[in-house]
This record gives C-alpha cells, structure tokens and sequence, in this order.
C-alpha cells in the first residue's frame, strides 16, 4: 500500500506546488493579461460550453484527424516503396531530405495561395503535407534497417510479395514508423492551430483569436490551458496506441535490455 | 552449362573480366542529383503549362529570379540573420537550460521520480498555444519569438539528457566508485561521456524545433525575420517572391541538419555507433 | 563387407559416381560443378566455391563440415537459392534451384533473428503453411504436430523473446517440420546454444530425422557433431572450396550421446575428419596437394 | 577500434557546446530591447532641431495600422510639429488595434491608434487606456473612404445578402464587424447568420476576388485597389452610422498618462496641429502615405481621404458601446469617460 501512495505523492507531488504557486502568485494581480487563476478557472465552465466544444475543439480536431490519417496512408506506402527499392530511394533522398528541412508552418501561405485561408481544403492539405515527411523518412529507415535474416526467412519460405509485406515488413518497420508518426502528431498540432490563425472563424485556434482580439483575457487563457489539455490527451492517447500495437517490440526491448 | 563430368582437377578457373565496377556511392549521387531535377522540371512543366495556375506556381526559372533578385536587397539579409540569430539564441538558451537541469534531475533519483509527472504533462504541450500570451506581453518584439523557441527546443533537450543520465551503465559507475573517483570526475569521466550522444541528439532535435518556432513566431506575430518576410510577399500577392522565400527558408533547415549532424560526428568520432536514428 | 579389411575410410569421389544412372527418384539434391565469387562493385572479387559435386540421396542424412571460412554458409545459402551461383547448378527432386526452391525448409544459425518477433510461437509456426494454401484446420492440425514434435506444445501462445535460445530454436525447427520439406538445410543449427540443449538438439534432429524419414542437409563446424550426426560427412577445403573428402559414417543406425560417442569407431572417424580439417587448414587441396604431406 | 583517451576530445565538444553559448550571449546583449527603430520606410525625416528652444527631447514610440488614416501623424513628424512639442516620435506598424492595445498597455508603446470598439472591450476588461485624440472619421461626404466590397457576380446587394456568408475583416470583434452587424440589422437582416474572417487587409481584396470569402470590409488604399479589381461596394459601414462617424482615437495608458501630463499634452497639440494640416493640405497626406504603405503614386493620388476632427466626438464612442453591447461582445457599458 506504501509503494502506491509513494507513487502518488511522486507523481502529484510538484503538479501541486505549482498549482498553488500558481493560485497565489496570482491571487490579487492587478495586471490584467495575468488573471488570477481563480477567475480562469470561473470563466472555464461559461467558456467552454458543450456548444461551444462542438463548434471549435471538434472541427479543429477532425482536420487535424484527417490530414494526420492521410499523411500515415501517404508515408507509409510511399515510404516501404522507397525502401524497398535503393534505386528509387537513392533519386529521392536529396528530394526528401529539402522537404523534411523545410519548416512546416511556411506551408500555411503557400497553400493558402492554392486553397485560401478559410475552409477546411487548406487546413487539411497544410496538416498532412507537414505530417508527411517525418512518418515517410522514418518508414524508409525502418525498411531500410530490417533484420536481413528476417528477409532471408520469408524468401525462403517462399513467401509471397504480398503476404511478406504484411507479415514482414511492415510489422518489422512498425517501431520505426510509429517514431515518426509520434513527431508527426506533434507538428500536426502545431499546423491544427497556425492554420487557424490566418483566416480564423472557427476553430480552437480561432477561439484564442477571437477571445484576444474581444480582451476577453480569462477565456484567452482557458483556450491556452484547453490547447495545453489537448497537446496532453493525444500524447497520452497515442502512447496507449503505441503500447498495444507495439506491444511485442517494447516486451523484447525489455527483455534486452535485462530490465 | 551442361555438368563437365567429375575429374580429379576441376577445369581452370574462369579468367573473369574485372571491370572496374563504378562503385556504389557516387551511382547514389547522380540518382540524387537527377531526382532534384526531376522535381524542378516537373514544376517547371506544370507551371508553364498551366496544368496549375501560373499565378499560384510560378515558373522555378521566376522563383529563382525573384531568389537572385532578393540576394541583392539589405533587407533579406537584414532578415535572414535576425532569422538565424533568434534561433542561434533560442536555441542556445534551450540547450543551457535543458543540459543543467537535465544533469541535476538526472542524477538524483528522488528530483527524477518527484518530477517526471510534471514534465510528461508540460512536455506535449504544443509551444504555439503560448502565442497568444506572448503576443501579449512582447507583442512583436524578438523576445516573443525567444520564448516559443526556448519552449519548444527545452523539453526536446532536456528530455534526451536525462534519457543520457539514465542510460550510464551502472557497471562503469561502480568501477568508478570503487577507485574513489569524486562526483566531479564520476561526472566528467563517466557519466559526462555516456551522456554526450544524447546532448547531441538533442541539439539535433533542438535545432531542427527551434527553426520551426522562430519561424512560426515570425510568420504568424510578425516578428522581424524571413518568416514576416514571406507573410508580406504572400499577402501583396508577390508570388514568386513567396517561393523563393520557402527555398531559403528550406536551405537553412538544410544547412541546420548537416550542422547539426557535423557536430554530432566530430563531437562522438570516439562513440562506437555514432547514433544513425534520424529524427 | 569385403573380407580383406575393408580399406579405413571408403571415399565415395573414389568410385565413379555413375551420376545419370542414379537419377530418378533416389538422388533428392544434386550438386554439380557448384562455383561461386562474390563481385561487389568498389570491392576485390571473392571466389567462395571453386568447385563442388556430390549428391545427397532421398531420406539421407548429410553433414558438411570444414575449416571456419571455408565457404560452408555460401554453400548452405545458394542451396537455399538465397545466392545466385557463378557457375554449375544445383538440382533439387530433379529441377535446377533458381530461387528459394518449393519442398526446402532452411533453419538459420541466428535463431533469435529468423524468427518473427511479433507473431506468437504458433503463428510463426503456422505461417509457411498458410503461403502453402492450406485451409484452417490442416494448418492447426500440422501446427499442433509440429509443436509436439520439439516439445513446444505449452510455450505455443508465448513470444519467441519469451523463450531461452534452446526453445527459440526448437520453434524454427517445429517450423520447418510443419512445413514438411522434402530437404531440410540446417546452417550450424546450434552453434549459439549451451553443450546441454545441443545435445538435446542433435537427438531431436536425428529422431526427427528418422521419425519423418525427411532428407537433411547439416552444415557444422564441430567435427564431433558432424560424425555424430551424419551418415555420410563431407569434408571441405579451404576457400576457394572444393570436396577434400565425402566420409561414409557406418556407426549404427541408433545412435545415443552416451554410448555411439564412446565407439572406437566414432574415436577413428573423428580422427580422420580432423586430420583431413587440419590438412584442409594447411592449404592441402585435391586441386593443389601440398608438395610435403606427411602421412595420414 | 582503439578508443583513444576521450578527454581531450570531449573537451573539444565542451568547447562548441560552450562557444553556442557565448555567441549567444554576446548576440543577445548587443541587442538590448532598446527601441527598435521602426521598419525603414517610416523612418522620420529628422529636422534639423536648431529651429526648437533647448528643451529636452523625450523619445516616444507610436503604434499605427498601415492604413491612410494614420497619414497626419507622419505629416506632423515630417513637419516637425512634434519636434516643435518635444517629442521624437518612432513610429511602428501592427496588424489592427488589438495588437497595438496590448503593447500599449505593457509599455511597449507610448502611444497607440486603435478603432474604438476595440478600446472599449480593453477598457470593460479591466485595461487601464486613456484617448488622447481623434484617429479618423468619415470625410462627411458620399464617398467614403471605406466600403464593403463584394464581386459583381456574387449577388450580395445590400447588407441583408451578407446573410450566411463569409466577410472578411481585419480583426475580429472590433468595429468593422459592429458596424456591419448593424447595417445588416438596418436592413432587416439577422447579423447573426454572418460569418467573420479574420485577415490582414492586404489579403482580403485578393480573398475576395479569388472566392475564398465573398465580401470583406476594407479601408483605403484598399478600397481603391479592390475597386481598381472591378469589385463593387454595397456601402460603406462608417457612413452607415452617420456622417461625422468617429471610428478610431490615439491612446495611452492610463499609467503613462498618470505619470507624464506634460508629454500626453504636448502629443494632443502636436496632433491637432498635424490633423489641422493634413486638412488644409490632402495632397500631401496622398504623398506621404507612399511612404509607410506599398501604395504606387497612382492609387494613392485615387484613394478618399478620411476626415480629421479637431476633437473626439463622443457620440461616436457612445454607438460603438451600444454595438458592442447588441453584439454580445460586450455584457454591459462600462465609464467611457476615459475614452471621450
């Protein structure tokens, strides 16, 4: 029973002091962009209303849902493509390694030009274009990298092209391809809220926007702490994912190292 | 060919022709290099043509005109190195921090258990949610643009230094305890050396986030830089301008990684596998 | 038995090999005029096999053992078809292998590697028999056989991680098994495991072996397991590999650790295979015998 | 592989970790956040300062729009009437409002130009701004230098057609969206159904002109320039309010206008002397607004100038609350002493 309240206390330990530094430190500030915390926590539940949930925070992550989803189909496919063939991965890596370098959020402009601010097309396109490139060149290294014996073994077991990419390939790139989406889920944020700022009318990033343009400072800082949340839960959310298909990998990894 | 029957002495050995084969790395190369044309020629072809309206792609000959045009202004140098400079000190401050603090909570267990909550739940915080805020105390000031790059690029850093504090084989620490090293040279000569592949990973790591930042906080607040530069061009419709912004733009994030790469290399030349795994 | 001495060691090169005659069904894998040279671009070219013919007959059990770099793996894997060959082919139920051949079964050396590590011990078991298009109920039925065979039964629904380097390497047999081959290649099977589970191993390939009368290709660097082991041995040369020699092992057909290894005739079999290894280390070629061999 | 001893080459690895640092250092003190002098263009043309008594200069930092409304406040520093007051004026350029109020309001800048809708909802949230001068009005004319813009085609004729559309305006929850709620309520419509987007001036001519929104409010040189894309207007919002509209004030904080009476007076005559020559003398607003703005000499010479009123006209200020109010950006009107 000890060893579980010493996780606890651990783990709540520091989150508490803040907080409460927090709630004092702010307690009767008069500077009006630093609102007690007591007021923000007021504001939250008038902010957020479930109306309000539903007009912005889904909208804005349904096209982050999207343009992440595309990039993984995208990545993954072009990705074991290029891997799998060292002529077709040799004409791309210049290629691939401009793109990867280049800062997504400047995507935002670009696409913009194509597909204007406002609408979902743009929102969409600039997530998955950022999305891309980490899950690709990861999918690549990770094809790249498969154990040859592995190879050795389904060829000699005449496995088909096909029941071989399902069966050994991709399951043996998944670690690799699951780093690169874990980067790509973080970038895709990122692009979720900039693409809102340009052209916002509705949006999580269009709330914030909405809330700073109208002074309305409590709110302004319940949008950063309900950005902050979301951040968090999908972290959490892909970390569950990543535990149960990668399940086998982190058990061996456990097992190497003799933990 | 048909089976020569079995004699004592097998049949002289072939004489094979030993062509030089040109070796792999430099076939590599012109693959490289006709990938890059490829891509500019197929935009080049799109443009013209008009598959894709001009006024969106621009010809890559007009992108790399209005690029050379640029070269000769002040104020895209003046740009470029606010651009460079804000992320040289975002990104130095990131590393400072994170390596100190990466070291101290490294290395007692009870600051490691009594704050890994705290930075698990701070860390997916995506760094763009503190624009607002920002936009609010400095509004366009650099120090905006300092405060998301330092936010973004600390966790990166400190995160992979503790990974490298963690990672000290607890073997090499107790050969060193048992000849009585002090802690300063347990640090220097065990702990220090274990760590180094991680601190460069996350300068690796911390430079590539922090571009990312400098450039979101210039695009997006306006903070002097590249960045405003290219939201100007994009929105007086100076489309090619606008291009040519993203390839310098791209060119930097180039010049970051082999940067960032080199140092790692010349840092570990002593590390049995120089780390491989890409960001 | 001839009822002179039958002369120590009969060499099977020595007769002619009448190889078309013996063709048909008994030969199962046919080697002729093998050669192999690795030629990598930006590298020296590496000639492997210089020259190799011998045949193994269907339901034979066959080691092949040489000095370390003697080609024994690129032997093992142009079999397998995993390499293409220079020159000369190889002929498997009376076709020349160009690639991995139908009927063959390998098991690697690095078991821990060949094996899927995300798939369960039965699925790593199951999966050649769904390529093989058997339906559900053969493919558990094989599977469930396989795994009684190695004694795996219980550890089926395990991780191949999960389990110690000798059961790791008793599923890639079970696998092999399952898959019934008409030839089983086995590349230094258990070179990574303790002197216990080895033996435990050998027992299990010979009762096996005997068990599924299936015919077994043995590759090996330890002379004691080769004679144990094998009917016949092939002993190689030194790289570029030709035949030193092909060993007949006429130990009784039931063969234990305890008793056939303390044979005299084992002790005079293993002598022979390891003055032929050492000769083969020297240089000592068919092709090019040293000028000053001394005696056998 | 003989490692060799590491220490010496780990030292040169302390090194480059250390010299990122100093570099950065060394970058970061020579740039002390002195006042960033504003974006070359609008660098004031320096009079030569013999012409004013010894009197100590104080150096004052402005925030403006890129707009034409500001063109009297870079006449009056060219003129040198601020010189005249004292003051070196540095002038910066912001978004809208909104951007501008913040810094204001942190010290950031001394003086500022903002709509008053947008000074209103920082004054009822509590932060502390004090006007000290009219911005800009309607020029009491029919042609209005602002307008909302639309295609021919778009078949938007009056404000109630902007129901269930998308408008484009340069900030949020300022005047521009107000006033255009109350036109389409003058016109029977439900201002509800209107969608706002956001964009920076610049970009909404070319927004609308590309279908990406299908009207947005512009001022000038912007309503020139849609106007020049043969895009039409169906009226513009400040005139829609009435003739003498006030639609922006300069301001400071309340703190610095406590704390410098002096300098906040001599800004307000400085001002008035600027407004009363830009009257007197719109051409050459027309010439100097090249200056801060990517205007050409013909657009700038077509553009309609606003009007400059000698002092706040408090109706205004008034209309906006109530607007605020009806719009639901607003729970109820706070002192607006402050901003009259």
């Amino acid at each position: 029973m000890t060893r579980f309240l010493k996780a606890t206390g651990y783990a709540v330990g520091l989150p508490a002091i803040l907080l409460t530094a927090w709630w004092f430190g702010s307690a009767n500030s008069t500077n009006t962009f630093w609102p007690p915390l007591s007021t923000i926590i007021e504001t939250f539940p008038t902010t957020w209303t479930w109306d309000r949930i539903v007009a912005d925070v889904f909208p804005s992550l349904a096209r982050l849902g999207i343009g992440f989803g595309i990039a993984v189909v995208v990545g993954i496919v072009l990705g074991t493509a290029i891997g799998l063939s060292p002529t077709l991965r040799a004409l791309s890596e210049p290629v691939l390694e401009f793109f990867r370098a280049v800062p997504p959020p400047v995507l935002v402009p670009i696409i913009a030009l194509f597909a204007g601010y406002t609408g979902w097309l743009g929102k969409i396109v600039t997530i998955a274009l950022g999305c891309l490139w980490p899950i690709l060149l990861n999918t690549v290294e990770g094809v790249r990298g498969l154990e040859p014996t592995l190879t050795d073994t389904a060829k000699s077991y005449r496995l088909s092209p096909w029941r071989r990419l399902v069966f050994v390939v991709l399951p043996g790139t998944s670690p690799r391809i699951f780093t690169g989406a874990r980067q790509a889920l973080s970038i895709g944020v990122i692009l979720m809220v900039i693409s809102e700022l340009f052209g916002a009318n509705r949006g999580l990033g269009a709330a914030i926007v909405q809330f700073q343009r109208s002074f309305a400072i409590p709110q302004m800082w319940t949008g950063v702490i309900v950005l902050g949340l979301i951040g968090v839960l999908l972290a959490a959310l892909f970390k569950v994912v990543e535990n149960r298909m990668l399940a086998w990998y982190l058990g061996q990894r456990q097992i190497d190292r003799g933990e | 060919m048909s089976s020569s029957p079995s004699t004592l002495a097998p049949p002289a050995r072939p004489r094979v022709g030993a062509r030089p084969r040109r070796p792999r790395r430099s076939r590599d190369l012109w693959l490289g290099i006709a990938g890059v044309l490829i891509v500019l020629a197929g935009a080049e072809t799109l443009s013209r043509t008009g598959i894709v309206n001009p006024d969106f792609l621009p010809p890559v000959t007009a992108m790399y005109a209005a690029l050379f045009e640029m070269l000769g202004e002040g104020w895209f140098w003046e740009a470029l190195w606010l651009t460079v400079r804000g992320w040289a000190i975002g990104l130095a401050a990131a590393m400072a921090l994170g390596i100190a603090l990466g070291f101290v909570i490294g290395s007692v267990p009870f600051l490691r258990k009594f704050t890994s909550s705290t930075i698990e739940f701070l860390r997916p915080i995506p760094s763009v949610a503190l624009i607002p805020l920002v936009i609010l105390l400095f509004g366009t000031q650099p120090q905006s643009a300092f405060v998301l790059v330092l936010y973004a690029a600390f966790w990166q850093v400190l995160v992979q230094v503790l990974y490298g504090v963690a990672d000290v084989d607890p073997v090499a620490r107790d050969t060193a305890r048992s000849y009585q090293f002090g802690p300063i040279r347990v640090a220097r000569s065990v702990i220090y050396p274990t760590a180094l592949p991680y601190i460069m990973t996350a300068f690796r790591l911390g430079a590539a986030v922090a571009l990312i930042l400098e450039i979101t906080a210039e695009l997006v607040i306006g903070v002097d830089g590249l960045g405003r530069e290219l939201g100007i061009a994009q929105s007086s419709n100076a489309v090619p301008e606008t291009y040519a912004l993203v390839i310098v733009i791209g060119l930097i994030g180039v010049a970051v990684n082999l940067l960032a790469r080199f140092v790692e290399r010349k840092a570990l030349w002593w590390h049995p596998s120089v780390r491989s795994e890409n960001s | 038995m001839a009822i002179t001495k039958a002369p120590l060691f009969t060499s099977r090169r020595a007769e002619a090999e009448p190889s078309a005659a013996a063709e048909g069904t008994s030969v199962a894998l046919d080697l002729r005029g093998v050669q192999k040279t690795y030629d990598t671009p930006g590298r020296p070219q590496v000639e492997a096999i210089r020259h190799l013919d011998f045949s193994i007959r269907r339901g034979e059990l066959v080691c092949v053992v040489g000095p370390s770099g003697a080609g024994k793996t690129t032997l093992l894997r142009s079999i397998a078809g995993l390499l293409d060959l220079t020159g000369g082919e190889v002929v498997l139920d009376g076709n020349v292998v160009t690639g991995p051949p139908e009927g063959m079964a390998v098991v690697f050396q690095e078991y821990g590697r060949s094996l899927f590590p995300w798939m369960t011990v039965r699925q790593n078991v199951e999966l050649p028999l769904k390529e093989k298009g058997l339906d559900k109920a053969t493919r558990r039925e094989k599977v469930n056989r396989a795994l009684e065979e190695v004694g795996l039964t219980e550890a089926a629904e395990q991780h191949p991680w999960q389990l110690s380097g000798g059961m790791q390497q008793r599923v890639a047999i079970a696998r092999a098994v399952a898959y019934e081959p008409s030839v089983l290649l086995m590349d230094e099977p258990f070179a990574a495991v303790d002197a216990q589970t080895r033996a435990e191993l050998e027992d299990l390939v010979r009762s096996l072996w005997k068990h599924l009368g299936v015919t077994v290709l043995f590759v090996t660097h330890d002379i004691d397991e080769a004679v144990y082991l094998g009917e016949r041995v092939i002993v190689l040369s030194n790289r570029p590999t030709v035949l030193m020699e092909d060993v007949d092992v006429d130990l009784p057909a039931e063969r234990d650790q305890l008793t056939t290894r303390s044979l005299a005739r084992f002790g005079e079999l293993r002598g022979h295979v390891y003055s032929l290894i050492q000769r083969a280390k020297r240089g000592d070629r068919p092709d090019a015998p040293l000028p000053a061999s001394k005696g056998e | 592989m003989h490692i060799k001893n590491p220490s010496s080459r780990v030292r040169a690895a302390l090194g480059a970790v250390a010299a990122l640092g100093v570099l950065a250092l060394a970058a970061c003190s020579s740039d002390t956040p002195a006042e960033t002098t504003s974006s070359s263009a609008a660098e004031p043309a320096a009079s030569d300062s013999a012409m004013t008594e010894t009197m100590e200069v104080t150096d004052v930092t402005v925030g403006l729009i890129p707009i034409l409304d500001v063109g009297p406040i870079y006449l009056g520093v060219e003129k040198g009437f601020f010189e005249e007051e004292g003051l070196n004026l540095s002038l910066e350029l912001a978004q809208g409002g909104a951007f501008i109020i913040p810094s204001v309001s942190q010290g950031d800048y001394e003086f500022g130009f903002s709509n008053v809708t947008s000074l209103i909802l920082a004054t009822a949230n509590g932060v502390g701004l004090e006007a000290v001068g009219p911005g800009a009005s309607t020029n009491g004319t029919e042609e209005d230098m602002a307008a909302v813009l639309t295609t021919s085609d778009s078949g938007i004729s009056t404000a109630k057609d902007l129901e269930g559309k998308k408008v484009g305006v340069n900030a949020l929850a300022n005047v521009n969206t107000a006033t255009i709620n109350q036109m389409v309520r003058d016109d029977g419509g439900d201002p509800t159904k209107v969608t706002y987007v956001e964009l920076p001036f610049p970009d909404i001519v070319p927004a609308i002109v590309s279908g990406d929104i299908d009207a947005g409010q512009v001022v000038e040189p912007f309503r020139t320039a849609g106007v020049n894309q043969d895009l039409v207007s169906i009226g513009s919002n400040f005139l829609a309010m009435s003739p003498t509209f006030m639609i922006a004030e300069y301001f400071t904080s309340s703190d610095y206008a406590a704390e410098n009476p002096d300098v906040v007076a001599a800004f307000e005559a400085a001002l008035a002397k600027s407004f009363e020559y830009a009257t007197a003398n719109p051409d050459e607003v027309r010439a100097i607004v090249l200056d801060y703005t990517q205007m050409d000499e013909e657009t700038a010479n077509a553009v309609r100038l606003p009007g400059w009123p000698s002092e706040i006209d408090a109706a205004s200020v008034d209309l906006q609350a109530e607007l605020a109010v009806t719009d639901g950006t607003l729970a109820e009107i706070p002192d607006l002493s402050n901003l009259k």
